[in-house]
């Protein structure tokens, strides 16, 4: 598969009386965006819009998800397959990016409180989202829907918010195009014969309500792991459903961008042959762990591949589920790299992950979640900040009277990203 | 502890339930025991068995201690 | 400027009070410098100087610990220093374990650095290696011309504020920074690196346990003298010492001479780590008494030692061990015990 | 009769899954400690005691689905529930009691969720 991606990069947002793209600036027609956003689903009582750009004084909280805007302008399918288009296997033609832009969804699910992007501050360090100008998308649904729909209906709004906004990219000229391609395996390979065949495992977070993942629509849990043409990732293909544990789930936006696949095409043909991708889940029971690592590595073994980059998402159990990936994927002879973060404990001195492998040798660290920092009070708060005290990693008391919020680092939506989105990492000293 | 005790110039024999820990901890001579609320005993049998099956264990780690090895040694039978 | 200020901690030993003799005085405080305070003169000089010494009989520190520990704070604090010395200590283990003592007190009371100088396998070190910049030396006091030097060199680097990354044991402890490239590039490069078969460096090493060479096997275990020792938790009835019921502080050590057999009445586990309704029945399911007793009666077993040993450890490698073990060994040894039988649960 | 049983303080657990579940009223610790009992029994964790991303010390409510006892000790298992011990030893007590019932109703959903994800998964070899 062969995809241009055209980004247009964008330098400023604005609210204005038509939605358009000029001269770098994203122009966003507030009431027709909040239509667009809310669709014809009868569970939004209402959609609320607000501006957030780099360095304001300003927090965004509880973040749903992070979306990026892109449109499809040439090549079979739509962005976010399964969802806002029909199922056509996309990551093949071209498609334009509002590079610099972002939608970012808040809603209130009381006990589920997740994420913070703050503009500036310490806080913004830790979040790549600070340097993104971000279209805040604020949806309240009606007040008898249950907790799953709740989810559903926050999810669907900002794939549709930033699929309104990409399509004022469509016929805009790129400022810069850039073409990825993997070719079918038997060509890939014939391609560069001489370069070591790397692919991607990529673990996606697939636990139940509000840890869900899919991948063309469909629930990740209920499939066994497959193959994914890297240029699939680019197009929407795979879609978070995750609010759980800000820190080190994916936003859609990251899965857009999936780093790995980037810095692996960044070396594609040069030092390495990158072949593709295998997605596999993170399930519940012992037995779906077990099935999956073994499809994943019997898949990773088919390629033919040499060497793996393997990422994980979330805490906790699926440290379990990458350590299966890595000794089975090894002891084929296969070499690995793991992708994870941390929670070693707010003075850093605990056991930072719940299982552990020999074979696990060449690791990457995102950082140690629990790490506590203070952040200041903004002066302008979108979302609900009263749900400060209640989201993961911040405990009772931790938004202060003046505003501040005292919590560990996990609070802060994509600090740890295990995709390797950020910079954040640790050392032992 | 094993290990510890062990490297001031005692033999040491282990007697737990969780062999994979007792190799993680380093133990050198290892006799693997009933379950993790009575290693050495087993409440389904009637006292004089179940003394009898402690006197059994208990002997396998003497025969343990008196045993040469090299390596991290499981004595299973 | 005005340079910086230090207090030095040290033992009865190195305070010139005496040795083991003396190893029960209770802690002290002298202005300047006492003993090997003077080494440390001449190499601190420009920047910093020791305006107190306060030392301690290694037994008092160690067995009296909570109250020696708040003296020794007090006296500390009285100098408001801005950084304290601890040793070097050696592979003096109760020394060691005093030096990591007052650095846990001044870490987490007084927020200053602290600088230390152990033998890595000092118990102490292990313990205590995350309250202080412990630099790793010989393990004997005669490694004191190399050692000062090194401390000396540390004390400066850490009151100067520098990063440091090595020159000392690390404290075992996880610190978050920002890298220069984001992750997913780091794990590409690594991968390169593996591929290609070049050196790299993981950023989160995966645990590893140590091993220890096998002791030789008891000749004829009909002559040999055994010890009995449990992580299981084995305590008499009542739990007399409070042992904890995880990450216990302490190990209890109990005479076995007049018990031939647990019963509910005279024994139980303190081990939270497990259903205890079946050792508390019958203590002999933990701590295989009864038949070690007839063992020795019927000759099977040459003798045994008075005692049993008891701590609660779930297997896993706590920071403590190598304390109790080290403790428990001295004990064993002393004894003339050829072997140790250990339970776990 | 069914094969696995749940251990769980989510009394909506026990509402679904009647038969099955041991309903206990104290914190999610007991919840661990009491699948901690039953493998060192015998008995195999079906689902991850660490299921989900919610925080042993955020969430109030947890279910664990075991094999019904028997059989030699599992070593995976026992790995897994103690490390999941140590997990929310690690983390920093929360008091949970002060939620409102809303957010109780809504952790409530979400342990209910998961662990209906392990019943759905349940594998082969056990039946209600």
């Amino acid at each position: 598969m062969r995809l241009e991606i055209g980004s247009i990069f964008i330098r400023d947002v604005q609210f204005a009386d038509a939605t358009a793209v000029k001269d770098g600036v994203l122009y966003v027609d507030r009431a027709a965006l909040a239509a667009a956003a809310a669709g014809e689903d009868e569970r939004i009582k209402s959609v609320e819009v607000f501006l957030a750009r780099p360095g304001e004084s300003v927090r965004i909280l509880p973040v749903k998800d992070v979306v990026e805007p892109r449109v499809k302008v040439a090549g079979p399918g739509g962005i976010f397959p399964g969802f806002t288009s029909n199922v056509e296997q996309v990551g093949s033609g071209r498609t334009h990016v509002l590079k610099g832009a972002a939608v970012v969804t808040t809603g209130k699910i009381v006990g589920f409180q997740e994420g913070i992007i703050d503009m500036q501050g310490p806080g913004a360090e830790y979040t790549p989202f600070s340097k993104t100008y971000n279209v805040v998308v604020k949806v309240e649904p009606i007040d008898s829907l249950k907790q799953h729909e709740h989810e559903v209906v926050v999810r669907l709004a900002g794939l549709r918010a930033a699929k309104y906004l990409g399509e004022a990219g469509r016929d805009v000229e790129p400022d810069e195009v850039r073409v990825y391609e993997t070719k079918p395996l038997l060509e890939q390979v014939a391609e560069y014969p001489n370069l070591p065949k790397v692919a991607y495992v990529y673990m996606l977070q697939t636990q139940g309500l509000l840890h869900n993942t899919y991948y063309y629509g469909v629930d990740v849990k209920q499939i066994v792991p497959t193959f994914m043409y890297p240029t699939e990732a680019m197009d929407g293909a795979i879609v978070s459903g995750n609010c759980v544990s800000a820190c080190d789930k994916n936003p859609t936006y990251v899965h857009l961008n999936s780093p790995v696949i980037e810095d692996l095409y960044a070396q594609h043909g040069k030092t390495i042959n990158f072949i593709g991708c295998v997605v596999t889940n993170e399930n519940v029971t012992l037995m779906d762990k077990e099935r999956s690592s073994n499809m994943a590595a019997k898949l990773i073994g088919f390629l033919g591949a040499d060497a793996v980059i393997i990422s994980e998402e979330g805490f906790g159990n699926p440290d379990a589920d990458l350590v299966m990936n890595c000794n089975k994927i090894e002891k084929q002879g296969i070499k690995t790299v793991l992708i994870t973060d941390e929670y070693a404990g707010q003075d850093g001195a605990s056991q930072s992950l719940a299982d552990s492998t020999p074979l696990g040798n060449a690791c990457v660290t995102a950082g140690n979640a629990n790490e506590v920092v203070t952040l200041p009070p903004m002066e302008q708060v979108y979302g609900y900040p009263e749900v400060a005290n209640v989201i993961a990693g911040g405990w009772d008391g931790s938004l202060a009277a003046d505003g501040s919020i005292t919590a560990e680092i996990q609070v802060i939506t994509g600090a740890t990203n295990e995709l390797g989105f950020h910079k954040l990492t640790a050392r032992g000293i | 502890m094993v290990k510890e005790i062990e490297r001031h110039g005692l033999p040491v024999v282990h007697m737990c339930t969780v062999v994979p820990i007792s190799l993680t901890v380093g133990a050198n001579r290892i006799v693997p025991t009933v379950a993790i609320p009575y290693p050495l005993g087993n409440p389904a049998l009637d006292p004089a068995e179940e003394k009898e099956l402690r006197r059994k264990l208990v002997r396998k780690a003497l025969r343990a201690l008196q045993t040469e090895v090299t390596e991290q040694t499981v004595f299973t039978d | 400027m005005s340079k910086f200020r230090i207090v030095h901690y040290i033992n009865q030993f190195y305070a010139g009070i005496g040795g083991e003799d003396k190893a029960d005085v209770q802690p002290e405080k002298r202005d300047g410098i006492v003993g090997p305070g003077m080494a440390f003169r001449g190499a601190l000089a420009d920047v910093a100087e020791i305006v107190g010494t306060v030392f301690c009989g290694d037994n008092y520190m160690n067995d009296h610990s909570e109250e020696a520990c708040a003296t020794v704070l007090e006296m500390i604090r009285s100098y408001q220093p801005d950084l304290v010395l601890v040793g070097p200590a050696f592979n003096a283990g109760r020394y060691g374990m005093a030096c990591g003592m007052v650095a846990k007190m001044v870490d987490e009371n007084l927020h200053i650095p602290v600088v230390g100088g152990i033998y890595e396998e000092n118990p102490g070190a292990d313990m205590y290696r995350r309250y202080a910049y412990f630099v790793p030396t010989t393990n004997a006091a005669s490694g004191m011309r190399k050692a000062v030097p090194e401390m000396a060199a540390m004390v400066k680097k850490v009151l100067a504020g520098e990063e440091i990354r090595d020159g000392y044991l690390k404290k075992g402890l996880r610190q978050n920074y920002f890298a220069e490239e984001r992750g997913s590039k780091r794990a590409v490069d690594m991968l390169l690196k593996k591929i290609n078969g070049e050196e790299f460096v993981t950023e989160y090493p995966m645990p590893v346990f140590d091993r220890v060479e096998p002791q030789p096997a008891i000749k004829d275990i009909t002559k040999a003298r055994i010890a009995l020792v449990s992580s299981g938790g084995p305590v008499p009835k009542g739990n007399p010492d409070h042992i904890e019921s995880s990450s216990a502080s302490k190990f209890g050590k109990y005479c076995l001479k007049d018990i031939d057999d647990f019963t509910p009445e005279n024994g139980q586990t303190a081990h939270g780590g497990y259903d205890p309704v079946y050792a508390n029945q019958d203590l002999d399911r933990v701590l295989p008494l009864d038949v070690v007793k007839e063992m020795v009666r019927d000759g099977e077993i040459g003798s045994l030692h008075d005692y049993w040993y008891a701590t609660v450890g779930n297997g896993t490698a706590v920071a403590s061990a190598k304390k109790f073990a080290a403790a428990i060994a001295e004990q064993l040894l002393a004894d003339h015990v050829d072997g140790v039988i250990l339970t776990s649960t | 009769m069914a094969n696995f049983f749940i251990v769980s303080n989510n009394p909506l657990a026990a509402e679904k899954y009647a038969a099955q579940t041991q309903l206990l009223t104290g914190s999610p610790a007991e919840v661990y400690r009491a699948a901690r009992d039953a493998v060192h029994r015998g008995s195999r964790l079906i689902s991850h005691p660490l299921a989900g991303s919610v925080k042993p010390n955020e969430t109030p409510y947890r279910s664990i689905v075991l094999s019904a006892a028997g059989g030699v000790l599992d070593f995976r298992s026992l790995q897994l529930i103690e490390d999941a011990i140590l997990v929310l030893k690690k983390l920093p007590q929360r008091h949970t009691e002060q939620y409102t019932p809303a957010m109780h109703a809504d952790y409530q959903v979400i342990d209910l969720d998961l662990l209906d994800s392990a019943i759905a998964a349940l594998p082969a070899e056990f039946h209600f």
